[in-house]
């Protein structure tokens, strides 16, 4: 009763952000945004069916007309039809989300998992040298691009070992499933894990230097107990934010490097064919979801707070 | 230096030194320190902070921050045994249950996201094999006898929930609760107010005393000194410079560095110390030592020989000091 | 478990059964829409016309492209007057079972389909991008989508005699009418599922041709044999085989057979040159088109085209030109260098764009882009159609920079030349291809800054940009609707001007009264006599920098029989494809 | 105290008599910083890149980046250093030219968002919990909320091919983290005493934000600024490559962009090229940006 009426509470207090993102967003993508008239007309196009083809895709109306019919899609989360294909956008959604998780999951758990083993280690033996060694190596994968990443271990993988396919998504069992996943997980997790494993250290160090660690040393704690049991539960508040907080991020503009390059299917190429072609239907209703999911995430970390510190308490100002 | 027909003593310090890497170099925090534990008994070691007294505590320990801090010269023996050349496997088997250690800021001092039982049974189940059933019976009791009111409710409790006194009773009850020999307290009431640091203080006696363990307290306050001590060290820039039984030593301070804090005592105490009375003068950078007594700079009695060579530790009964020129003198307020 | 679960719902496809053959297609992008009435592009084509059936579709192996009957049962009978077309329709022939129809039976295609398929383009709700092809030509058309577009309101030059007789009512001569009802525009669709699905038809098409679409998404189509579809069996004669040409592909075994012999179809859309061929080379689809980049790699020779040994061990191989061409357009319209009433300075702004043309080395942009693989002609007759002439001066397509300079010189534009906007989608290769051209027209005196790019994010901006008369020079491609160079020669008909096709706004009277007269001509002597006429006036007039066709070299995996083009024929020789076991390979390879 | 690792038993009033150390945040920090070797490395190289940028500015080199010099993918000669690109330019000196892009773009983009993150932070901070500060943060959230590139292609298409839409994009959307970074600060510090005494003695607001708060966030300032300029050149190469980035002249992300499909051609050097020395300066800029923090920011000192 006490989670439900604070969730409650808390979507409502989500209500701005939403209304600041689909603003924000409405005015660039929609209302600035490219026009995609001409994509649709044919070769020989005449004034009227100009002027046809813009009265069907609502180029037309006023400003605040478009906005408030967005607001009514947010609201009954129904956003029509592709401009492009004419596709339903839930269908779309439907179809793509599935691919992008399945396809960023095991990059994403990967590149978190190893980022606070690592941060462990570093911070563990801080100021030595598999600190530095971790550390150095965090500062390289850090400088490189995100795209270097993805054409070298395309172009090794793919091309010169031959081990993996170089594209594409044909995904209908487990092994598939690796054979296709693997590459764009491995980018991604050498991507991320520069990042992450600075960002836990860093985390991480801060908690090991604090009184209770030296308590548990005192009393006999193995190094793995300690790590485990003082570092880590203790810098649960920071972990979970962060990972949580990248997940939106990761869905959208994550997977729309990696979905393109790929040729995968997701719902990061939808968003970015989107851009390139002015579907604005798929483009408010991808902004509008990333608006409230962060809304849910909020929730969903600050419920999380609750199970990892026990000071913490959903009434009441979090410590 | 070493006495011969004394009780085999629980702990025994001989010669330590330990240095730390600093980026201005090596600092050497605690230089050729000696002194022993008996099983029962209470030693005091004072200094102002940063004199090396928590550092000792810690080398004792094998806490010392690693790498910038190691001991590189001397011997710890706990009951016979020599822990600077222990393995740190083997070591951390003794802590906690051989050697345990309190810390000042109760605060702090607990994981702040288990509970005291979870805690406190881990304690026990790691050094005593005990069930998870009779590893909580076992703290329960614990914290009854450091006066902890229905233990029973409050060992489900999170440390928020407990008040600071609380705390500290219950790193006591945990620091004693595998019986172990010695007992070094480090400033553990400082952090309290005066009236629970009294309660605190008689809690940890009164333990102390019913379990037989030796203890060494940390304080940089004479008078939990006097209150709770047999024997006190007072250390001075990583060195000691005096010991001797409580009562000689404020009866007759020799050095004039106890003598100066003997004289700073507020003679009633009303309120709690936060930090040591003001001696006039500056405490020598551990970096850049002057040749002769590290005291010297400060000290009323200064002579020639003070600044060039450094006084050995000289013995006087029961009482051990390092000047050339003691102080003889009462102790003025 | 979450895991799990993404894993079925991320899963693309059942696997294909092993005893299905499949043959596997590679295309170089997705189609946007699959519904007929918006098939512009080749990559809708290829799916349309493999779905839904077309009158007419063109014979497979057969060059020139030649029309054959396909769900018309033989060719219109055509009124003297050459206005008014009867077409007769084959009876039998059904829609695939789908839960559009009534109690998910398909029912019999009908003349009746074929006047609402074309009526649809008129509708001004279904956003047709292909009406412009009947626009003004059928009688009572326009009007009818005018007053409102009532399905039930009857249309004089437009209807179904009977059941299986269709009767067109021309406003004049059109010669390419039946060239029109091969396209995918003219499929024949169900009006039942159009109203089933909505705004979704455009991604779930009912139809009746050969194969039925059974998933599609931006990567991947995929489809089974449609079992109702039933056309006889392929006779190799009347497609236009050859022995000399087709002898070594291995169709013969085909001959006499019923197809489409293939179980299914799948079609990936794969945008990357790169990941296109190595999907390839690794066997995950059957044929490619050499991308640029490899032609290094695995031709020995390009004229004529020679695999190397390795290549022409594992592949077979075809070569021909593209349906189209790319081609530079100045925007005439404007009169620093455009159209001029004064005579005088018309004659300078002329002399300003042939220099221009002149700078441009088509040479250079052949040997960096298409690897020496296109096909470089003059005027805007491409090479594919039979109009074509190679007889004609290649002055127009020659780098020439000392005519450029002199001609600069003479008209005084030295040290006086405008500034140019150059407008491209904003793409890598377009910018390159845009670096290139600056560097030379700075060798004719433009500096950086007077020839400066404006790149769109979007297509559809790019266009709007065009269409807005916003930009002097652009690079666009054609790709031809129909093998006749009326296709091309109507983007320089003044009243085509923009935002109609002619994006160059060229407004030449003499022009214009030609093309005309060409109107209303048969094919013949006196057409392309004409034609040729109106592409040396175009030549003349510096409106182009033209123009360059490409050269496809299409792979294919020696297990497939078949003959892969994707120009004009689209998808139409999918249902000749068939995939032979590797027993019957090895014996024919012996 | 907590670790006796970090609080060493050298009082500070005798260090300060014995060694001259500078007690002051930026003396100490340039101490901290002067005794940071891989700091100094990274410091020297950026140097080098900015003095390669500056020759491209007065044009002593890399003039030659869009003329075709040569014929396609020559490999490395005595007259093109490291080979030429499928056009036949030059790809050294269009490697040479894209260090003067990537300092346009990092430099710009690096002043503008920190002068704009650490204007509003300040505001935000100063009038915490009014109107103001409401209205600031639920613009930092909006902004937050919207993913990176989708924000920056929404811009640069809206835009339309501007040649400035990437950098106001990356502006609008990497102010916010030192906003709130200064906001904080700012927050803490108007509690303190020479605050509270400018308001005693009747200082205007504006000049008490100006005079007195901004100026002690500059360390915050300092360090983000040089975070943001490595993001700015790593976005800059994923954006170029969606097509949305550099719309005129030559930069590493256009070369990386180009050489996708040369590098699966067979031929690397551009590729190898412009990632390498992407990855230097992004790298030395990292090094260097780390000491800065550690030197400048008390909670990182070292171990």
């Amino acid at each position: 009763m006490e989670l439900l009426s604070y969730v409650i509470r808390k979507l409502i207090g989500g209500i701005p952000l939403i209304l600041g993102v689909t603003l924000i967003s409405f005015v660039l993508m929609v209302y600035f945004g490219p026009d995609k008239t001409f994509e649709l007309l044919s070769k020989n196009p005449t004034e009227a069916e100009i002027a046809q083809v813009r009265a069907q895709l609502g180029y037309d109306r006023p400003f605040l007309v478009r906005y408030a019919e967005y607001l009514k899609e947010m609201a009954t989360l129904d956003f029509g039809f592709s401009d492009s294909t004419g596709e339903r956008v839930s269908s779309i959604l439907s179809r793509t989300i599935p691919v992008s998780l399945a396809l960023l999951a095991p990059g994403f758990v990967l590149g978190n998992l190893l980022g606070i083993v690592l941060g462990l280690v570093a911070a563990w033996y801080r100021g030595g040298w598999v600190d530095k060694l971790i550390m150095g190596g965090a500062v390289v994968g850090m400088s490189i691009s995100f795209l270097v990443v993805i054409v070298a271990f395309q172009a090794l993988f793919g091309v010169v070992l031959g081990w993996f396919p170089v594209r594409g998504w044909n995904v209908h069992d487990l092994p598939s499933y690796a054979y296709y996943v693997t590459v764009p997980t491995l980018a991604s997790v050498f991507v991320a894990l520069g990042y992450n494993t600075r960002f836990f250290r860093a985390v991480l160090v801060e908690e090991i230097n604090r009184d209770h660690v030296r308590t548990a040393r005192a009393f006999g704690a193995r190094p793995a107990e300690i790590l485990f049991r003082n570092v880590l539960m203790n810098a649960m508040i920071p972990i979970v934010t962060r990972i949580l907080f990248s997940i939106p991020l990761i869905v959208v503009s994550g997977s729309l490097l990696i979905e393109s390059y790929f040729g995968i299917p997701g719902i990061g190429k939808v968003t970015f064919d989107a851009i390139t072609s002015g579907d604005q239907p798929i483009l408010k209703a991808v902004v509008g979801l990333t608006a409230v999911l962060f809304v849910l995430i909020l929730i969903v970390t600050d419920i999380l707070y609750r199970v990892v510190d026990p000071r913490v308490s959903l009434t009441g100002d979090a410590r | 230096m070493t006495r011969i027909n004394q009780p085999h003593p629980v702990l025994r310090v001989d010669n330590l030194c330990v240095e730390f890497a600093t980026t201005a170099g090596q600092i050497r925090a605690v230089d050729q320190l000696s002194f022993s534990v008996e099983a029962g008994q209470t030693l005091g070691i004072v200094g102002e902070s940063g004199c090396g007294k928590s550092v000792t505590s810690l080398a004792i320990m094998g806490l010392l921050p690693k790498p910038a801090g190691r001991i590189v010269d001397g011997s710890v023996l706990l009951d016979g045994q020599e822990l600077t050349r222990l393995p740190e496997g083997r070591l951390r088997q003794l802590r906690g249950a051989e050697l345990s250690m309190i810390f000042q800021e109760p605060m702090t001092a607990l994981n702040p996201v288990y509970s005291i039982a979870r805690q406190m049974t881990a304690v026990l189940k790691r050094h005593q094999q005990l069930s998870a059933r009779q590893a909580r019976h076992r703290a329960i009791e614990m914290l009854a006898r450091v006066g902890i009111p229905r233990p029973d409710q409050r060992i489900d409790d999170y440390p928020h929930q407990l008040s600071g006194g609380m705390r500290q009773r219950v790193m006591i009850a945990m620091a004693l609760s595998c019986q172990p020999k010695l007992l070094i307290a480090d400033e553990p009431t400082t952090a309290l107010d005066v009236t629970t640091q009294a309660q605190v203080l008689r809690q940890m006696v009164d333990l102390q005393q019913e379990l037989g363990t030796a203890v060494i307290l940390i304080t940089h306050d004479l008078g939990v000194i006097a209150e709770t001590c047999d024997q006190a060290v007072v250390m001075y820039c990583g060195s000691k410079v005096e010991q001797a039984p409580v009562a000689d030593l404020f009866l007759q301070p020799r050095h004039p560095y106890t003598a100066g804090l003997m004289q700073s005592i507020p003679r009633i105490r009303e309120h709690k110390l936060d930090r040591l009375p003001v001696i006039e003068g500056q405490v020598p950078n551990l970096a850049a030592l002057p040749p002769g007594c590290r005291f010297a700079g400060r000290c009323p009695n200064r002579e020639d020989r003070c600044v060039q060579q450094q006084p050995p530790l000289t013995e006087r009964g029961a009482q051990q000091f390092a000047c050339f020129n003691p102080w003889n003198g009462p102790v003025e307020s | 478990m979450i895991m799990g679960m993404l894993l079925l719902a991320a899963c693309s496809e059942p696997p294909s059964d092993d005893n299905r053959d499949v043959y596997r297609h590679s295309e170089d992008e997705a189609p946007a829409s699959l519904d007929p009435a918006q098939a512009s592009t080749v990559y809708s084509n290829m799916v349309v016309v493999n779905v839904f059936d077309t009158l007419y579709r063109y014979k497979y192996l057969a060059r020139p492209y030649e029309l054959a009957p396909n769900l018309a049962a033989g060719f219109p009978d055509v009124s003297d007057d050459g206005l008014t077309y009867t077409f007769r329709i084959r009876s039998g022939v059904e829609f695939t079972d789908d839960p559009a129809f009534p109690d998910g039976t398909g029912r019999e295609v009908t003349a009746h389909d074929l006047v609402y398929s074309i009526q649809r383009h008129f509708d001004p709700g279904v956003r047709s991008q292909g009406a412009w092809l009947w626009s003004g030509r059928i009688v009572g058309l326009d009007e009818w989508g005018q007053n409102g577009a009532d399905y039930a309101a009857p249309i004089e030059g437009l209807k179904a005699l009977d059941d299986h007789t269709l009767q067109i009512q021309l406003t004049a001569p059109y010669p390419q009418l039946v060239y029109t009802l091969a396209a995918g525009f003219s499929a024949l669709v169900p009006k039942e599922a159009v109203e089933f699905y909505g705004r979704e038809f455009s991604v779930k098409p009912v139809g009746s041709g050969p194969f039925k679409l059974t998933s599609f998404n931006s990567a991947l189509a995929t489809f089974d044999r449609n079992p109702k579809f039933d056309r006889g069996v392929l006779n190799l004669a009347d497609e236009g085989y050859r022995d000399d040409l087709h002898g070594t592909y291995g169709l013969q075994a085909l001959d006499g057979q019923a197809y489409p012999f293939v179980d299914g179809l799948e079609i990936h859309f794969i945008d990357e040159n790169a990941s296109r061929w190595n999907s390839f080379i690794s066997g995950e689809v059957h044929n490619v088109m050499v991308p640029n980049e490899q032609i290094d790699r695995v031709l020995t020779s390009k004229d004529p085209i020679e695999l190397n040994d390795d290549m022409a061990e594992r592949f077979h191989k075809h070569s021909g030109i593209e349906a189209g061409f790319v081609y530079g357009g100045f925007n005439m319209a404007d009169e620093r260098f455009g159209h001029h009433p004064d005579p005088d300075q018309d004659a300078a702004n002329r002399a300003l764009r042939c220099a221009i043309r002149d700078a441009f080395d088509w040479q250079a942009r052949n040997e960096t882009f298409y690897f020496g693989l296109g096909n470089v002609f003059p005027g805007v007759i491409v090479p594919l159609v039979p109009e074509f002439d190679a007889d004609l001066s290649r002055r127009s397509v020659q780098h020439n920079l000392q005519s450029a300079n002199q001609a600069l010189d003479e008209y005084g534009w030295r040290d006086q030349l405008p500034s140019m906007s150059y407008g491209m989608p904003s793409s890598v290769q377009q910018r390159q291809m845009f670096e290139q051209f600056r560097a030379q027209v700075q060798e004719i005196g433009f500096s950086t800054d007077q020839f400066s790019p404006e790149s769109f994010a979007t297509f559809g901006d790019f266009s709007r940009a065009i269409k807005n008369r916003e930009l002097d020079l652009f690079f666009l491609g054609w790709s031809l609707d129909y093998p006749d160079a009326q296709n091309t020669l109507q983007l320089f008909y003044g009243p085509n001007e923009t935002p109609g096709s002619n994006n160059f706004n060229y407004n030449n009277p003499a022009f214009d009264a030609l093309y005309e007269q060409t109107l209303t001509l048969q094919p013949g002597q006196q057409r392309t006599a004409l034609y040729r006429q109106m592409n040396q006036l175009v030549i003349d007039d510096c409106v182009v920098i033209s123009g360059l066709s490409r050269t496809r070299v299409h792979l294919w995996d020696k297990q497939v029989r078949m003959l892969p083009d994707r120009e004009i024929l689209g998808g139409f020789f999918m249902r000749f494809v068939d995939i032979g076991n590797e027993s019957e390979t090895a014996a024919m390879s012996n | 105290m907590s670790d006796p690792g970090i609080i060493l038993p050298a009082p500070e009033p005798a260090a300060a008599r014995l060694r001259p150390e500078r007690t002051s945040l930026w003396g100490r920090a340039l101490d901290q910083f002067r005794r940071d070797h891989a700091a100094i490395t990274g410091l020297a190289i950026v140097a080098v890149f900015f003095l390669m940028a500056v020759g491209v500015w007065f044009g002593w080199w890399g003039t030659q980046w869009s003329q075709a010099l040569g014929g396609r993918w020559e490999g490395p000669s005595g007259g093109h250093w490291l080979g030429t690109n499928l056009l036949g330019q030059d790809i050294f000196q269009r490697a040479v030219y894209s260090t003067r892009t990537a300092f346009e773009i990092g430099l710009i983009v690096a002043i503008l968002s920190t002068l704009l993150g650490g204007l509003l932070g300040a505001l935000s901070g100063f009038y915490s919990s009014r109107w103001i500060d409401s209205v600031l943060l639920w613009l930092m959230g909006t902004l937050d909320s919207i993913p990176f590139y989708l924000f920056v292609a929404a811009v640069a298409v809206a835009m339309a091919g501007n040649p400035w839409a990437m950098h106001i994009a990356m502006v609008a959307t990497f102010w916010t983290t030192t906003a709130r970074l200064v906001r904080g600060e700012v927050i803490k510090l108007k509690n303190l005493e020479f605050v509270e005494a400018a308001h005693a003695i009747g200082l205007g607001q504006f000049r008490i934000i100006f005079r007195h708060l901004l100026p002690n966030t500059f360390h915050i300032l300092l360090v983000q600024g040089t975070i943001v300029f490595v993001s700015a050149i790593k976005a800059e190469v994923i954006l170029s490559f969606l097509g949305l980035g550099v719309q005129d002249g030559v930069s590493w992300g256009l070369m990386i962009a180009e050489s996708t499909q040369e590098v699966l051609a067979g031929q690397y050097m551009n590729f190898i090229v412009a990632s390498s020395f992407m990855f230097v300066l992004v790298m030395a800029f990292n090094l260097f940006s780390d000491g800065l923090q550690d030197a400048l920011d008390p909670r990182r000192a070292p171990r």
